[in-house]
């Protein structure tokens, strides 16, 4: 179990650019962190730095398993699911297909795919392939395929983007399952994220 | 399924699906092997004499087509991302492409080259040598592709430069693949250029998950 | 490492690339003048003729074309192990000079090639290799080009630097394997006659102190250039 | 500027620009023409016999490569129905297009040949037939290669294989081109293949703008 | 001038689906019309189709200049501003390069690009390769575009994507320029236009 995620004193550089500097947070079990901050204020980079995919200019993230600190970022990665800007989606594949093989590359315990496909409502597209997806339709395949990766700690590039009504409320109550289970939440939004959440910001 | 094996299926059913890279390097292969008789003319012994060179490169050419998206298509859609975060190391998911690759385009090069070697009028024990040559040599076409490709992922017109990073590379591959079949034509055996083709191929099959995963993790950065 | 790193930085270098660069370039002025008046006074060759002093210039740029690949290859392994910037500022600079080397062995090789073998070019093993050669610089040199993101374009190319240089045994192997009609070693196997052979030395030091020369002037643009490029973008 | 200008001007810059077009595709044609005789051994005589086919070859795949990002860059990220909407009938758009990746690759790929031909022994006067042939083909293999770039749109959903759709409309080029060149060296005048070359390459500028068009059309409505 | 843009009995059919059927409206000179709907309903396609890149399966469009009917769906694509849900920006441009192209492009006679620039708020990045931009910059720089083309009836599909609070006021802002000077809108969007504007539910 995953106890905690823990920043301290972070700085971030993009080209010649400092976006920030001195950043320290901490996320428990169960909780959710918004990140907020106008455009380009270094969300997205905030993020990309927890998934390991930056390094950080300075100072160092702790992820904290069974009393057990882990700072190596390949090993963070094993730990994170990711609902980025982009979907990740091949207009190829079918929606199942799509959704079955990243839970075989996640080697996740849980596997209803089907229920999961419910879950976000998209049953009717099933053997859609991808390519015929609506904008809303393609993110609410993005978070089925979060849902499915099985991951504690959840970290989100503007979760509600393309989304109608219905959309923001499923993916509302998705996060708030996933904090209930002892999950964490980090999310990079305009809106509030409506769960009692602290929100960070940049 | 494990999760390499996973990425390996998915790769290929990418790869084979309308409008994947395999039938296009397929029908690529084709064309140059259709059209170099065209400009040459129609001289059956000259023919025969430039087949294995020219279908060789032809098959490096064929490959290298469909190599600039091996990582690129999942660069832009997000996927890379996604697959990186997967319990798999970089330096695996690098050897699950280049094996994708080779089983959808490598391999169905070389089985097509009989054919086209039919066509150059190349005798039947060359045609065999060809073919044993593009199977041993293929791989390491895919291989070092890879580092190509993963190292250009990023860039819009990586296909564009691709080759000019691959092709110098490649050439052992060439002056072996093709020396054999010449060897094998003259009345030599071709055993000698195909010992150091393998050897050159192992060598790049081995160490070029390596490279491919360090411009992955790279590139991933931006 | 550690001690050599300390001097290894921008502003270190500036200042002691600053102090050495006259000596250098004054020592590259003498060593091509004397080079080129032993040249000279060479006698014409009994079976080249006065076209034996094509080989002053040909085979010191060739020399220098792969010693710069290798002086590339050793910055990249420095930048990827120890990520040292300043060795990634020195490959970079590197690049446009070895090729331009490499072009000049080549035209010269070439121009050399009509009077001695009756053509511009032959499919040779060496001058294939070396053929090659140029085109794993132009490669080099469009990676670093394509990436605009520097710290990422330094680290590419420094990953295909390492695989080209892996390659150029290979490369020149394989194709000595192949066929070969082009001269074989013989400075080091004494095959050549003293009045030739100093004033080949002396071209090739003077080669080589000019390679030297320009690419620390190279160098030191490229750090001028970043400066300025900062302070242009100001504080952030 | 006006709308027609502005678009070849931009197309060209991308081109040349960050690793684009031009220099890439002529290392790509110095590459090919490299390779081959690592295939097809040193011997002089044979080289010059295939040169003109090979250089023909090398130049249409080199040109190729460039293609097949024509249209499918734009479409990739939403520029192309931004230009569609633009006051430019979209045959302009497509001729503008095609102008702009002769100017980038076609040509300099001319301006590189002789060089090239020099390698392959080629003698002098069938080195200045090629450049000739080349000049004056190079135009329909943009034009051409511009149908089968606006196709690659829907190879995505439909399954067309580009060099498929290509090769038979691509092949008089070579055919012509590359005759012409055989012509001089066996001592007779290229100037017929010439003629019929001019007259094909006149006719695929003239008409694939309309092709191409339609094919974009066809693509939007996804 | 343009005074109207009228829609009888539209039909769409995507695939095997028909998204809608019998739709009407009309939107005048100043108006802004909000084009609502859960995911996956037709709005996108509905902007497709005034766009002239989709084909009605049923029922006309035509747009009324000067008391001129346009009917042809390539003559009226000239008066068409598109912000789609991709933004149409080349990596290796800069931002000004990338505005100027359009601006010239469109024939526009209408050319401070830099003012434009500065009210979208882009003026520090107006030398940046827009593959540096993030996501609500690469929208602004969109938007700047859009503006820029001066084409009276503005088709937006999800406009307030990505922006930040200060950028969907400016958006908001620039519609009711747009609006005040004569000018459309139609919108498919999850949340309020906030222009007084009627809406379409699909
Ligand atoms: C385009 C044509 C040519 C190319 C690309 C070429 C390339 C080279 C290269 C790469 C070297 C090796 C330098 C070194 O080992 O440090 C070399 C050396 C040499 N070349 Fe050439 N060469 C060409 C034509 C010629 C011709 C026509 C001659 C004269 C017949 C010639 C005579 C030599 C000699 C004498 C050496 C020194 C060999 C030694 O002592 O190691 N080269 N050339
Ligand atoms: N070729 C096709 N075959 C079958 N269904 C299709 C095809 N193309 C689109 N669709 C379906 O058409 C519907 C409408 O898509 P559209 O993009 O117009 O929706 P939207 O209202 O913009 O949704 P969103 O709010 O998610 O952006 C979707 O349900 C989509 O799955
Ligand atoms: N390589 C680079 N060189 C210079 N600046 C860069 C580079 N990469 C990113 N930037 C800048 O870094 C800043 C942060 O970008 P980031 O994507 O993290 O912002 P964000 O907070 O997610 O914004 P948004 O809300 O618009 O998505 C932006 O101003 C961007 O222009
Ligand atoms: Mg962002
Ligand atoms: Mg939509």
């Amino acid at each position: 179990m995953i106890s905690s995620l823990t920043a301290e004193k972070l700085a971030c550089v993009r080209g010649e650019r400092r976006l920030f500097d001195g950043l320290s947070f901490r996320v428990k079990a169960g909780q959710a962190l918004a990140v907020e901050g106008a455009n380009g204020a270094g969300k997205t980079s905030l993020l990309r730095l927890i998934a390991g995919f930056l390094a950080p200019a300075a100072g160092t993230l702790t992820l904290t398993e069974d009393g057990k600190a882990i700072t190596d970022a390949e090993e963070r990665g094993r730990f994170i699911g990711w609902l980025g800007h982009q979907d990740g989606l091949k207009p190829q594949f079918t929606v199942i297909e799509q959704l079955r093989f990243y839970s075989q590359l996640y080697a996740a315990a849980r596997t209803g795919e089907e229920d999961v496909l419910e879950q976000v409502g998209l049953t009717r597209q099933r053997d859609l392939p991808c390519r015929y997806l609506s904008a809303g339709q393609k993110r609410r395949l993005a978070l089925a395929r979060l849902v499915v990766s099985n991951r504690p700690l959840w970290l989100l590039d503007e979760p509600f983007a393309a989304l109608d009504a219905a959309g923001q409320a499923m993916i509302g109550r998705l996060m708030a399952i996933h904090c209930g289970s002892g999950g964490m939440v980090v999310a990079a939004t305009h809106d509030p994220l409506g769960l009692g959440n602290e929100s960070l910001k940049l | 399924m494990s999760p390499f094996l996973c990425l390996l299926v998915r790769d290929m059913k990418l790869a084979t699906r309308s409008g994947g890279g395999a039938a296009l390097a397929l029908s690529f292969f084709a064309l140059v092997a259709t059209l170099v008789p065209l400009g040459i003319g129609a001289d059956l012994k000259l023919l025969a004499r430039v087949a294995g060179g020219i279908l060789w490169v032809g098959a490096v050419l064929a490959a290298l087509l469909s190599l600039d998206r091996l990582f690129q298509g999942d660069y832009d859609d997000g996927s890379l991302e996604l697959i990186a975060l997967a319990p798999l190391p970089l330096e695996l998911t690098s050897f699950a492409k280049i094996a994708a690759h080779w089983l959808s385009t490598g391999l169905p090069l070389t089985v097509l080259s009989p054919l086209l070697a039919l066509m150059f009028n190349l005798p039947g024990d060359a045609t065999l040598t060809l073919f044993l040559s593009l199977l041993i040599g293929t791989p390491a076409v895919s291989a070092i592709g890879a580092i190509g490709a993963s190292l250009t992922l990023s860039l819009r017109r990586g296909g564009l430069i691709l080759p000019l990073i691959i092709l110098p590379l490649l050439s052992p591959a060439v002056i072996f693949g093709a020396g054999a079949v010449a060897a094998k034509m003259d009345g030599f055996s071709p055993l000698g250029p195909l010992e150091l083709l393998g050897a050159f191929s192992l060598a790049a099959v081995l160490l070029s998950p390596f490279a491919a995963a360090a411009s992955v993790r790279l590139n991933l950065s931006g | 490492m550690q001690f050599l790193f300390r001097y290894a930085n921008p502003a270190m270098f500036m200042r002691l690339s600053g102090a050495v660069l006259p000596y250098v370039a004054a020592a590259t002025v003498i060593a091509l003048t004397a080079g080129l008046i032993m040249g000279f006074q060479v006698p014409p060759d009994y079976q080249q003729g006065m076209t034996v002093l094509i080989m002053f210039i040909h085979v010191p740029a060739a020399t220098v074309a792969m010693s710069a690949y290798g002086a590339i290859a050793v910055c990249s392994l420095l930048s990827l192990v120890w990520r040292h910037p300043l060795s990634d500022t020195a490959a970079r600079a590197a690049a446009p000079l070895g090729a331009m080397f490499t072009a000049l062995g080549l035209i010269t090789g070439s121009l050399w090639g009509k009077p001695m073998w009756g053509t511009y070019w032959v499919w040779d093993a060496r001058l294939t290799s070396f053929l090659l050669l140029l085109f794993l610089y132009l490669g080099y040199m469009a990676l670093w080009s394509a990436i605009e993101d520097e710290t990422k374009a330094a680290r590419a190319a420094a990953v295909l630097a390492l695989v080209g240089a892996v390659n150029i045994p290979i490369i020149k192997f394989s194709v000595d394997w192949w066929n070969t009609l082009h001269q074989g070693e013989s400075i080091m196997s004494g095959n050549l006659a003293p009045v030739f052979l100093w004033p080949l030395l002396t071209m090739m030091a003077g080669y080589m102190l000019l390679f030297v020369t320009l690419w620390l002037i190279r160098i030191q643009t490229a750090i001028v250039e970043r400066r300025a490029r900062s302070l242009m973008q100001g504080p952030a």
